[in-house]
């Protein structure tokens, strides 16, 4: 509470994103997700379970719709441009795959929205959930047009992990209690632990020092995490991040409602991308022979 | 010199309009319409006519508190939000103007509201101990005039208030 | 009870004071980097004092939650594992793993586990001490016991590394070679066309070098093989330029979902489709076709392609469409897998298939010579069905009088007409080395609890491996959860000193075994190392490279007869077992991360359910969601619909690995087990039961049960969730050519 | 059917007689409506109680459907304290005098739905114990609510209204209190002294009072429409399609009053039956209300209709699919059934011989809120269902939990409202007294021309006033004296 923050640095806390922002972004973890590679076989979603202590909610649980599935591969049988699907017989092309996961937005609508800031926007350019000041208000996930948010309706620790399967909890993160909000950290627990581990040692966090638990386990490497940040500093020591090169070769950039690429036909796409919420996960489209 | 009040009941207000008319034209030498209160069950703004324009500070006091509220509104939230910089959320603002001035609206018309209220307690003299000579009449249908004067026009009063036919007088002497 | 609290204890105790605290920042969990291997893995070996509470150290080991044997990190805090992860120095799944691995520290930490041995008295099983178990054992079986090895046998899943020399040696211990290997999913009959045709059982398979992939009901990236590895190649197979895949079955697999082309077939008529494509290669696509033995060239040219087309219920452009694909781009890939195989003509489909790859000329393009594995006797014991079907006749001859069973779970998987559970009744003493009170387990003498894989010692070599052939080493992640299980190796050696085999009865456990054997080992593998260094390396790396000679593939074709569609009779339907990655054959029914993963096609949870067409659904008037009763000659189940068109018409498809009548609190009535009602068909020439065989009829039945499943919608309703794009744009960004 | 709203002969004693007649002596009937509010909290509280200790879930809430009943039942309650605002500060400052015998209960109607509504998001919190850190107190750790968010708008703007509209109710009743004081007897006296603040009623007390009361209701206006235009914030300031709407404020706030009018008729019908106030509460006035009711759902019906025309022309995708699927989809014949209640049913309103039947009011009156309430879960609810992402789409129906506390809620609200009715007299008797003394005088002409000398003249210089002497016919009642 000072009335002298206000004035003397007025004109930094009224910049939006657009005009920088009040944060100097350390990092901009992001994603890219190539749903070429994708198979849907799952194998991130159970990594997700068995790395952040998710809450296995069971049969009656998950059909009224309380299931913890902060990873989860959505699957489509339609696409649209393929040409129209209903009239035919057959799904000739297969599924169409895709794993969500929290997309961090930048402009997360998510934030504004909740009444005691336990949602916010880190340094790091992560959509943090502060699970000890969430109020359990459930704005926040309503107000997500991803969906991504789980909430827990009950108290999964008696249920979820019957002695002894509770030795399995990662101890680097908690166990959430009812009435709590939660969601994909980008594995903030591996972050942070990388990001001391640097600073130990008196460096920058390497690209690929570590992965969240999906982008590790996923069979066929379809998914690439990194350090989004370099993106703006092509080439400025730092070098360029694998993740942040493929952004730069698809054209997508951040801070922006609609991509102006150079080559339209690049694969690159944000769902979603029109609604400004600007996240940081980048997917490429799937490809099929006709 | 040993004052006495005076409580003179009506049994409608043209009466007592009539009564204090000839106060006010002094036929009671020596006492003022200033010194005169109305007791009514209803409110009658048209008695001001007669006991001229009486001033109430309440609009002030509702002016005051919105300039209050909207003021300490904008600095209550600026600087809180200025101290809880992980705020920026959703690439907004860390001070976002459109939301504080949601609050800020809200504060003007609490404070101004409180204000007032409070306005009206100290300009209405509650929370007083009501004087002696209230007639549980006047809160049913009669109007009251009451007089706070020497003892010595109490009686030139009583004889006034009689020709209007006052349906009741009371008096007694203040120590 | 002792008031001393032991080392276990002590772990345990640490372990649950770290729940719940969020300790983020104190763990050095890159003691492996990802991506560079720089830095060390530290073996268990390690003194103890070396556990540091607060720090998580990787400790290398092997995933045994299917046979592919892929290599594992896991992460050990406070004694306690938490997470696996893939092993980059496995060739076999290179830092990678599927979701039945990541689980697999929910079969270690599973609350129905067997915590002591149990014997059965009276009817029912009492636990017993180790001591007594072990005596119960030497009476039945030992020496004195006067049981001939005839009337002995082993049933056990697959089975490789040292523990299959224990094995070995307990079985010539005994004077018996009865050794039944079973795996529901597996891929025999075209192990034994592969053999006829190419000399090898397992040739390697170049998805990386393939431009076309035309497989024939081999989910490869879901079940077949080694899915994590094959997920990996395919990743390169779809990097540019970029290949082609098409999937030929009948419901569309993990696979199917994949390809660029899914060609819904009616089961059994596989064959036809590869003939069909075989004689558009020779006639439009002038494929010599000399390879051949005049008998088959005569049969593929005498086919018309419309008829097939008719008869498999795949498009005749389909088929023109993949010969182009086929001709135009090479080398190609054609593989065959479950649904090609299990019909009573199985084998000739397959070997039909396996035509293609003759005429395509992509032997020793794609599919390369494996090489010989220097030590055969640590090769895996692979089976599938046949053994199922051999050991139930055996039981119906009540030819043993003791069978041990150790990882299979027979009594579940086998179909109810095979009437196993009350053959076993015959069986005098049956024993299971087991970890669950599976259905096999339940019917057992004597139950002999055992450690899980995170908890004991061994060493894998998988059946199919990549370019670089390994040993893949097992290490206990963790102290024993309870002190009363023991090492499979363990009891083996047990057993070996019971019968007084030479050689054994040296060892105290099996570790020293394993030490010695490593110490064994030739100077080739172990680099120059010292014993003990190499040993260190060994469990550091987790997986020990073994050099393999130089193979050859021959190429041997014999004629081939292909059936026909057969008729509909009573019961209109082919039922499809469909296996899935995830419940498998129904082993990991009992992993709660499992169960509540939504299957990856229709993704329904927790429960069983019955695939079907919509023209299918529209004529038995039902809607996803609705119960169906499905009927055989041997039995019905009930399961919900869930109706897409990635079947064909004629099929209805029900996963297996549900239904099970015993197995813990996750699995245990819940959904059903199809492989219960198929008709105890077998394939001609291998014997193999075959799966895709049996026919049935369904009617529509009353809803008691809702489906759960996740996902509201099926379609994206155009708003771009997931966008595509054709080959031909991704060839001309991101290359190609 | 009576031409005037009141009947001016009435005497001033009658009106203190009828109104505190009222207030004392509750009658077997009374007892049994407490008894029934009782249970239907009892209801409530022990689904909150089972809530509270298991979770969220047991009232089926789910992904994506984390808002439900609760808050549908929030903003009805809160729609439906606009009212008692409509009735008093707009109704007073446009010196509509007909809202004098009514105005009283329909203002504790908002004091007291507004009590009810502000419970609704205490409940559906998942972690309620935390409530307080919504509010911006200091703290050492310097942590403030995030005054960003729709929802610390709506905590301020109920405390603020909640606030005001209780003193406005308050203060307008301090006169009554007063006459109260002056007849009550044992406790009630004491009470009512205190209450009273020791009014007498002199001449500085009612200036200063008309001040404060026209200031109040000058404030309670833009506090209300600010009041339901936050509300309509929750959801006009999300991204979710059907909520995103530019129009809710505005909509918001017609649904409010319309719920609230419609509320009114309701209970101006039960307090005229149960107290006999046909002497007040008269069929004219009944009239009046049920006119105004008509306008504003005529102008929710156009704002209904604009919202569907502007989804309609404005090429949001999303928004048009779901607006398509409110009226065909799981949610359609709820959809429907708020269309009819809403739209269809206020034209009872337009015919007058409907209009002045009390039964069919009294029916159409609770339909026409029950029309209002699947309002505003149509709003909640399909959004929730069927918004962006395909994969999500969810349908789920609230349990007993969510039922048992939505149907407690109005025990809570006539619990209050029974207390209310025994403590507070609902009908203004100064204010009666005062619509009769004046509509007697303006309708007397002579006092039209002395009016309209004294306003000219504010000082008259002489002679005695001859305000109506006289002309007294029905002069407040000297009997009562």
């Amino acid at each position: 509470m000072s009335l002298k923050n206000v004035f003397t640095d007025w004109s930094r806390y009224r910049k939006g994103i657009e005009e920088g922002g009040f944060h100097d972004y350390e990092h901009m973890w992001g994603m890219a997700v190539d749903l070429n590679k994708c198979i849907g076989c799952n194998a991130c979603a159970v990594a997700c379970y068995a790395e952040n202590n998710l809450a296995v909610v069971g049969e009656e649980k998950f059909y009224k719709g309380q299931a913890m599935h902060w990873m989860r591969i959505e699957r489509y049988w339609d696409e649209p441009d393929l040409g129209e699907d209903r009239v035919k017989e057959f799904n000739h092309h297969g599924a169409n795959f895709i794993p969500m996961m929290c997309q961090n937005c930048n402009a997360a609508t998510c934030e504004p929205v909740c009444p005691v800031a336990a949602t916010y926007h880190t340094p790091d350019g992560l959509n943090a959930q502060v699970y000890n000041r969430c109020i359990g208000s459930r704005y926040c996930s309503n107000n997500c047009p991803y969906r991504l948010r789980f909430f827990n309706f009950y108290s999964y620790y008696e249920s979820s992990w019957p002695e002894p399967l509770h030795m399995q909890l990662n101890p680097d993160l908690t166990v959430r209690d009812k009435g709590v909000m939660e969601k994909c950290t980008f594995c903030v627990q591996r972050i942070r632990a990388a990001k001391d581990k640097a600073r130990r040692e008196d460096r920058k966090v390497r690209d690929g020092e570590f992965l969240p638990a999906c982008a590790q386990t996923c069979p066929t490497g379809a998914i690439t995490f990194g350090d989004l940040l370099t993106l703006h500093t092509p080439g400025g020591g730092v070098g360029e991040t694998k993740v942040a090169q493929m952004w730069r070769d698809h054209q997508v950039e951040l801070g922006k409602t609609r991509q102006t690429k150079q080559n339209p036909e690049l694969r690159g796409y944000r769902v979603f991308e029109g609604l400004n919420t600007d996240p940081c996960v980048m997917y490429l489209e799937r490809v099929r022979e006709v | 010199m040993r004052k006495g009040r005076i409580l003179a009941l009506f049994s409608n207000f043209d009466e007592a309009f009539a009564a204090i008319s000839d106060i006010r034209h002094y036929k009671v030498p020596g006492v003022s319409v200033d010194d005169v209160t109305v007791i009514s069950p209803i409110e009658h703004p048209e008695i001001e006519e007669v006991l001229g324009e009486r001033p109430s500070h309440v609009p002030k006091f509702t002016l005051l508190g919105a300039l209050t509220g909207v003021t300490f509104g904008f600095f209550f939230l600026a600087s809180a939000q200025a101290t809880f910089t992980v705020q920026p959320q959703g690439g907004k603002p860390v001070i976002p103007l459109p939301s504080n001035f949601v609050l800020m609206y809200e504060m003007l018309i609490l404070f101004a509201m409180l204000f007032t209220v409070t306005a009206f307690v100290i300009g209405a003299r509650l929370f007083r101990k009501r004087k002696s000579l209230y007639s549980e009449k006047v809160s049913l249908d009669q109007v009251g005039i009451e007089l706070e004067v020497d003892e010595k026009y109490i009686e030139p009063l009583k004889e006034l208030f009689n020709q209007h036919q006052a349906l009741e007088i009371r008096e007694e002497v203040i120590k | 009870m002792s008031n001393k609290v032991n080392r276990r204890d002590f772990l345990k105790i640490m372990g649950w004071s770290g729940v719940g605290a969020t300790l983020a920042g104190c763990d050095l969990p890159t003691t492996v980097t990802l991506e560079e291997g720089k830095e060390e893995v530290v073996s268990y070996l390690m003194p103890e004092e070396f556990v540091i509470p607060g720090i998580g150290v990787w400790y290398a080991s092997t995933c045994l939650q299917c046979p592919a044997g892929c290599g594992v990190h896991g992460r050990v805090r406070e004694g306690r594992v938490l997470k696996l992860e893939g092993n980059p120095e496995s060739p076999i799944n290179r830092g990678r793993l599927c979701q039945m691995g990541q689980s697999g520290v929910q079969a270690h930490y599973n609350p129905d586990r067997i915590t002591q041995p149990m014997l059965r008295k009276n009817g029912g099983l009492t636990p017993v001490s180790w001591h007594d178990a072990l005596e119960v054992l030497a009476q039945r079986t030992g020496p004195g016991s006067g049981l001939t090895g005839e009337r002995f046998a082993w049933f056990t899943d697959t089975i490789s590394g040292h523990q299959a020399v224990l094995l070995d040696a307990h079985l010539k211990a005994m004077g018996s070679d009865n050794h039944y290997v079973h795996e529901v999913i597996n891929n025999s009959v075209t192990r034994a066309v592969n053999r006829d045709m190419l000399g090898e059982e397992q040739p390697r398979l170049r998805f990386d070098k393939a431009r076309v992939v035309l497989s024939f009901g081999a989910d490869f990236l879901g079940t077949w093989q080694s899915p994590v590895h094959n997920a990996t190649e395919y990743a390169k197979f779809r990097s540019p330029p970029r290949g082609v895949l098409v999937q030929v079955e009948p419901n569309m697999s993990l696979t199917g979902a994949n390809a660029d082309l899914w060609v819904p077939v009616r089961p059994g008529t596989e064959g036809l489709l590869a003939l069909a494509i075989a004689k558009v290669l020779a006639t439009k696509h002038r494929k010599p076709l000399d390879k051949l033995p005049a008998a088959v060239q005569e049969l593929i040219l005498g086919y018309d392609v419309n008829e097939v087309a008719r008869i498999t219920g795949a498009s005749g452009d389909h088929i023109i469409k993949i010969a182009g694909w086929l001709s135009e781009r090479s080398p190609s890939l054609v593989i065959a897998g479950a649904t090609a195989e299990g019909h009573e003509q199985g084998y000739q489909i397959v070997a039909a298939i396996m035509l293609l790859n003759i005429i395509l000329g992509n032997v020793g393009e794609t599919i390369e010579p494996a090489g010989e594995f220097p030590f055969p006797q640590l090769t895996a014991r692979t089976g599938g069905t046949r053994s199922l079907v051999d050991f139930a006749k055996a039981l119906e001859e009540k030819r043993y009088d003791v069978v041990f069973f150790r990882g299979a779970n027979p009594v579940y998987t086998a179909p109810k007409a095979l009437g196993l559970a009350q053959k076993l009744e015959g069986v005098g003493f049956k024993v299971a080395f087991s970890m669950f009170q599976d259905e096999t387990t339940a019917l057992a003498d004597l139950v002999l609890p055992m450690r899980s894989p995170a908890e004991d010692w061994g060493t894998h070599v998988p059946a199919y491996q990549g370019e670089d052939r390994v040993i893949s080493v097992q290490q206990p992640l963790m102290e024993p959860l309870y002190t009363e299980t023991r090492g499979f190796g363990d009891v083996m050696l047990s057993l070996l000193k019971m019968h007084k085999v030479a050689g054994y009865s040296d060892y105290e456990d099996y570790y020293a075994y394993l030490r010695d054997a490593f110490a064994a080992m030739p100077a080739v593998l172990k680099e120059n190392h010292s014993d003990d260094s190499f040993w260190a390396r060994a469990l550091q790396k987790g997986v020990i490279p073994v050099p393999t000679t130089q193979g050859s593939l021959t190429v041997k074709t014999a004629a081939v007869e292909v059936p026909g569609d057969s008729g509909r009779g009573e019961y209109p339907y082919f039922l499809v077992p469909a296996a899935r990655l995830g419940m498998w054959d129904g082993r990991h029914a009992n992993i709660p991360w499992l169960q509540e993963a939504p299957d990856q096609i229709t993704k329904v949870v927790w429960n069983s359910w019955a695939e079907m067409h919509p023209s299918t659904a529209r004529k038995l008037g039902v809607k996803t969601g609705d119960a169906v009763r499905i009927a055989s000659s041997q039995g019905t189940i009930e399961a919900n619909v869930y109706v897409y068109k990635g079947i064909h018409p004629d099929v209805i498809a029900v996963p297996m690995g549900r239904g099970h009548e015993a197995y813990g609190r996750y699995a245990q009535g819940r959904g059903v087990n199809p492989l219960k009602i198929l008709d105890p068909v077998t394939e001609r020439k291998t014997g193999e039961l075959a799966l895709m065989a049996t026919r049935v009829q369904v009617s529509r039945a009353s809803n008691e049960k809702v489906m759960v499943k996740l996902g509201g919608s099926e379609s994206q309703l155009g708003r771009k969730i997931v966008a595509t794009v054709t080959a031909d744009v991704f060839e001309r960004t991101e290359g190609g050519a | 059917m009576q031409s005037k709203d009141i009947n001016e002969d009435i005497r001033w004693a009658q009106i203190n007689e009828d109104v505190l007649r009222s207030l004392e002596n509750p009658r077997m009937g009374y007892w049994v409506a407490v008894g029934v509010c009782l249970a239907l909290l009892a209801l409530a509280i022990i689904a909150e109680i089972y809530q509270y200790r298991v979770g969220m879930g047991v009232g089926n809430l789910n992904w994506p459907h984390m808002w439900d009943l609760y808050i549908a039942t929030f903003i009805f309650w809160i729609g439906m304290s606009h009212s008692g605002t409509l009735l008093s500060a707009i109704l007073h400052i446009t010196h509509a005098d007909w809202r004098k015998p009514i105005y009283r209960f329909a203002e504790a109607m908002t004091t007291f739905t507004l009590m009810t509504a502000a419970l609704f998001p205490v409940i559906h919190l998942g972690r309620l114990w935390n409530m307080y850190w919504v509010l911006p107190y200091f703290s050492d750790r310097g942590i403030w609510p995030n005054f960003r968010s729709p929802l610390v708008w709506d905590a301020f703007a109920i405390f603020t209204y909640l606030t005001t509209s209780a003193l406005f109710l308050y203060i307008g009743s301090i006169p009554d209190l007063a006459i109260c004081r002056d007849n009550a007897r044992g406790w009630r006296k004491k009470l009512y002294t205190a209450l009273s603040l020791g009014w007498r009623g002199d001449d500085r007390q009612w200036r200063n009072f008309r001040k404060t009361y026209l200031v109040m209701a000058c404030f309670l206006i833009p506090l209300a429409v600010s009041v339901h235009s936050i509300v309509s914030s929750d959801f006009a300031m999300s991204i979710m399609p059907g909520w995103h709407v530019t129009t809710f404020p505005p909509y918001f706030v017609a649904g409010a009053l319309y719920s609230g009018c419609a509320a009114i008729i309701t209970l101006f019908i039960l307090l005229r039956y149960f107290f006999r106030f046909e002497a007040y509460m008269t069929m004219p006035i009944l009239d009046k209300t049920c006119k105004l009711t008509f306008a504003i759902a005529m102008v929710w019906t156009y704002l209904n209709l604009i919202e569907f025309a502007s989804v309609w022309y404005g090429h949001d995708k999303v928004a048009k699919e779901l607006l398509i699927a409110k009226f065909t989809g799981p949610y359609s014949p709820y959809f429907w059934a708020m269309l009819i209640l809403g739209s269809v049913l206020p034209f009872t309103l337009a015919f007058e011989k409907l209009r002045t039947n009390i039964p069919v009011m009294f029916v159409v009156s609770i339909l026409l809120n029950v029309g209002m309430w699947l309002e505003r879960w149509m709003i909640v609810a399909p959004t929730l269902s069927l918004s962006y992402q395909p994969f999500a789409f969810d349908v789920m129906w609230a349990n007993w939990v969510q039922w048992f506390i939505v149907i407690g809620s109005f025990g809570w609200f006539g619990l209050l409202f029974l207390i209310f009715v025994k403590v507070i007299p609902s009908v203004s008797m100064y204010e009666v007294k005062e619509m009769i003394f004046h509509r007697r005088h303006i309708a007397n002409k002579d006092i039209a021309a002395v009016m309209h000398r004294r306003a000219t003249d504010p000082k008259p210089a002489g002679g005695q006033p001859s305000g109506a002497s006289g002309s007294t016919p029905g002069t407040p009642g000297l009997e009562g004296a």
